[in-house]
């Protein structure tokens, strides 16, 4: 076990030296990026068989002093299996697709660096057993969206990256705010032993106010419903693989996985908890779909469709369920691909034509039949249709629905669903179907590394399905369902070991 | 029990500088003003009546009471967080000025929806 | 960007370097007094704006600072990098203190406790010089045609 | 103790107060550093030096920044406005900080009382820190050795956010097509 900081420090390590590196040698941007992301990818790969148990790795070999964590401890189980492919998976297609697409920006080697931290923000949060340790690796992610967000400094672009800045800074503060009452009340960081430690202090008031906080914070960062402002304007704004991330991966490590982790794990989950999600999610997934009816930028679209989705996952969680976590998980995992992919579209379109606007655009299935191929498996998945992705983790989630007598939110997500369909033949039916307009009639299909991370991830999108047959679940999914459910004995488990 | 209250109040102030301010560096000041509150808040939390600062010097005895150190190393990191996210906002604060001439939000609409 | 008076400038003449040596110290001694990498390294970025702020600086040498700073940079961080990689390395977990473990030193000297001395180093060099990069952009910054 | 810190909270309160509500930006951030040297010196009375040493001087070249900010654009604040919807505003505002200090004094008293905090982490490295890490100052054995991990992280906050200062300060972003 000794490779779990690797996550964190190969990606670290490469963004270091690419700043310098990259003023003689001209290629080594992209090679940094994809060699970072490719081997971590690969690692997170070779971590699937630790799914079942849960190891800790001590970093500086600061084992517990008489029971007591005193070093940071790294922890590996299911969900932190799922995340990791998750996040690696979607950075490495990512970092292959901007190896054209940011020939259209300036100054390579600084989005390299800062995609490079990002990435390795997310790991770290994903791996981290340490609450201080989860905050400091959520600034990095953070900052670095927000300069990625600004890259291409045309005032739209600063003016977004402002408004999530400002947003983020509040929550930041907020989860700090939080963190300090953590340890004041538990004398500890470490999330294992501060759930122990809370396991004694049952009813404290101060447990529910700890909660709010970082709920709030957490919310914000994952942008569910009422705090979601930032998203909309913030997504569509940055590079289009920078929205993959932030759309497919970002919000969901900084916002759901959060959430999952210390509530689930940490403070205890309690009926008044699930019911917040359960409204939040109803709520997401409604308004977000409604709004996204109404656009016609194709990435501003998206952006909203990732808060309706996000109604889905969280909906999912919120039952509480097994089946619902199950259900929640899967459709997390097959967002991040979904979404990450019709982001991508949505930039070749923009590094084709030069415009998102979906009134200006249409036709261009033929002039660009591997975006137009792989953006409608997209849209089909996260339509839910049948047999993409898309579909088996709706079902799920609206199985769990019923199962745990909630027939009407079940009956809503459906219709959400069939709104999301509609919203997405819209885009169908103006981008790629009916006349080609004369001033796309030049218009090529975009550089082979880009049509390559669509391919690869529309085949994910196709094959994603098989996650549920009963002997990958087993390996996949199930451990990531069985840390949730395991409620509190992930604190004996992360101690134990 | 009055010290963090009071810290809680200068929290609020940054917090309300950060929700009715209409100019974006009056913004910025409430932020700033949010990580002071939170640095102070958790640096009160590691105090410890009659401890001494957390540095051993030769000839001390090995029971000395010392304050907390644990807070300090985490206000430590979370100061020089704050430092980088003003550096940043400032930035974007300076580039909107450029864009747009004026710091005033609600003049800067480009972003409707 | 202009310099300042002759009085600034000479006054700043003398305070600069002692300033920067202030920060060297804190630095080196910041596992036996407070202080450390961050507060020297800020100091030693403080020492370089001050020259800045007195005497101005074109754009040629504005560019080369800057070119410096960002080799600092990345070398100080990358310097960290790899002493919190070095466990990784020599096959026991990742940031263990590699050297005091295998000679500790004397408690309350400069050369003690292996490598926090040589991290609080690597830290000040990357803070001293990003800090200084930070300051660099915002004062060169020309601002561009208004709309 | 408390005799001292209760005016310097105090002070910071109304530093903030004015640096929120001046109409001149530069006197605005002038008053913030009123609340970052009075935090200062509430961190040496706290028995802090580490933290005193470094707000001071993080503290210091903050202003510089901002103050760099504000001469490259205007000091002047014309969203300053006095009038009824002022007052409304400080009125709602001031409730809402009442509400919201009646929820949290309430939780304050199940937490450990001011000056004795609960050592569970912190115990192992005030008795060890010496003889496990060499280093005399407790503050950089924890920053350095048992929690140097985050202490990376903290430096690549700064990397990333001097990074992102920079790429952001370009002035052009897009390739012309």
């Amino acid at each position: 076990m000794n490779w779990l900081p690797l996550f964190v420090v190969v990606p670290l390590g490469m963004a270091f030296l690419t700043p310098i590196l990259s003023k003689w040698l001209k290629w080594f941007p992209d090679a940094a990026a994809n060699l970072a992301t490719g081997s971590a990818m690969a690692l997170s790969i070779v971590a699937l068989p630790f799914a079942k148990a849960t190891t800790v790795y001590f970093v500086g070999g600061w084992m517990p002093f008489n029971g007591v964590p005193i070093g940071i401890h790294l922890v590996l189980d299911g969900l932190t299996v799922l995340m990791l492919l998750a996040v690696n998976l979607v950075a490495f297609a990512c970092t292959v697709y901007s190896v054209s697409y940011m020939k259209h920006y300036t100054d390579k080697a600084k989005f390299v660096t800062l995609f490079l931290l990002m990435v390795a923000g997310l790991n770290g949060v994903v791996v981290s057993g340490d609450l201080f340790n989860v905050f400091v690796f959520f600034e990095i992610t953070a900052i670095a969206c927000y300069a990625l967000v600004a890259f291409g400094v045309e005032a739209e672009e600063l003016e977004a990256s402002f408004k999530y800045q400002v947003l983020g800074g509040v929550a930041s503060s907020l989860i700090l705010l939080g963190i300090a009452l953590f340890y004041w009340l538990t004398g500890t960081l470490n999330l294992a032993d501060g759930a122990r430690v809370l396991a004694q202090k049952e009813g404290n008031p101060a447990v529910f106010f700890i909660g709010g906080l970082l709920f709030t914070g957490f919310g914000l960062k994952g942008a569910l419903m009422p705090f979601h402002a930032w998203l909309p304007d913030a997504h569509p704004s940055a590079p289009a693989p920078v929205s993959a991330m932030l759309s497919g991966v970002v919000i969901k490590v900084l916002g759901v996985y959060a959430i999952c982790r210390v509530f689930f794990n940490v403070l205890g989950v309690t009926p008044a908890l699930l019911s917040v999600l359960l409204v939040l999610g109803v709520v997401s997934m409604t308004v977000g779909v409604l709004l996204a009816l109404a656009q016609w930028d194709f990435k501003r679209l998206l952006a909203y469709h990732s808060i309706s989705q996000m109604g889905y996952i969280v909906i999912g969680i919120g039952l509480g369920t097994p089946l619902g976590i199950l259900g929640g998980l899967f459709h997390l995992v097959n967002h991040t691909v979904f979404k990450s992919l019709l982001f991508l579209n949505a930039g070749a379109l923009e590094y084709a034509t030069g415009t998102r606007n979906l009134k200006r655009l249409g036709g261009l299935n033929r002039k660009m039949p591997v975006t137009s191929g792989t953006s409608m498996i997209a849209s089909f998945s996260i339509a839910g249709l049948p047999p993409f992705n898309g579909f088996w983790s709706k079902l799920v989630i609206v199985l769990a629905c019923v199962q745990a007598g909630h027939p009407i939110i079940a009956g809503w997500a459906v219709l959400g669903s069939i709104l999301t369909l509609a919203s997405f033949l819209k885009v169908q039916r103006y981008a790629f179907w009916g006349e080609l307009r004369e001033t796309w009639a030049r218009v090529r299909e975009a550089p082979a590394p880009m049509c390559a991370a669509m391919i690869a991830l529309a085949i994910l999108c196709l094959a994603m399905g098989a996650l549920l047959i009963p002997s990958v679940k087993a390996a996949v999914l199930d451990p990531a369902v069985e840390v949730l459910t395991g409620g509190l004995s992930y604190a004996s488990k992360a101690l134990g070991g | 029990m009055i010290l963090y209250t009071l810290a809680i109040v200068l929290f609020l102030v940054g917090l309300y500088g950060v929700l009715v301010k209409r100019n974006i560096f009056k913004i910025i000041i409430g932020l700033a003003v949010i990580e002071y509150a939170v640095n102070l808040l958790f640096a009160l939390i590691g105090y410890r009546y009659g401890g001494a600062a957390p540095i051993r010097t030769q000839g001390m005895p090995q029971d000395t009471l010392f304050v907390d150190p644990i807070p300090q190393a985490l206000v430590l990191t979370a100061i020089v967080i704050g430092l980088a996210t003003t550096a940043l906002i400032a930035a974007v604060a300076v580039r909107i000025y450029e864009k747009y001439d004026t710091y005033d939000v609600r003049k800067i609409r480009k972003l409707r929806g | 960007m202009r310099g300042m008076t002759p009085i600034v400038q000479c006054i700043s003449r003398l305070m600069a370097p002692s300033i920067f040596l202030l920060g060297v110290y804190v630095v080196l001694h910041g596992h036996l007094t407070p202080g450390g990498g961050f507060a020297g390294g800020v100091l030693i970025a403080g020492a370089f704006v001050l020259l800045v702020l007195a005497f101005g600086s074109d754009e040629w040498r504005s560019r080369a600072l800057n070119w410096n700073a960002t080799v600092f940079e990345s070398l100080g961080l990358f310097f960290f990098w790899f002493l919190a990689v070095m466990g990784l390395i020599e096959g026991v977990p990742f940031f263990v203190n590699v050297i005091a473990k295998a000679n500790p030193g004397h408690p309350y000297r400069l050369f003690s406790a292996g490598i926090i001395p040589l991290c609080n180093a690597a830290i000040g060099m990357e803070v001293a010089a990003g800090l200084f990069f930070v300051f660099m952009c915002l004062a060169i910054l020309k601002m561009g045609e208004k709309p | 103790m408390l005799t001292i810190l209760v005016p310097l909270l105090v002070l910071m309160i109304l530093g903030a107060v004015i640096a929120l509500e001046s109409k001149d930006l530069l006197s605005g951030i002038i008053s913030l550093g009123i609340i970052g040297f009075a935090l200062t010196i509430i961190f040496l009375l706290l028995q802090a030096p580490d933290l005193a040493i470094v707000q001071i001087i993080v503290e210091t070249l903050t202003l510089v920044i901002l103050i760099a900010a504000i001469l490259k654009t205007t000091r002047e604040d014309t969203t300053e406005t006095f009038g009824f919807k002022k007052i409304l505003l400080w009125g709602i505002g001031l409730i809402a900080i009442a509400a919201f200090l009646l929820v949290t004094v309430n939780i304050f008293k199940h937490l450990p009382p001011f000056g004795s905090p609960v050592l569970r982490m912190a115990q192992p490295y005030i008795d060890l820190g010496l003889p496990m890490t060499g280093a005399a100052n407790l503050v950089a054995a924890i920053i350095l050795d048992f929690r140097g991990y985050d202490t990376l992280g903290e430096a690549t906050v700064l990397f990333t956010a001097v990074a992102g200062t920079v790429a952001v300060l370009r002035s052009v972003g897009r390739k012309r097509a």
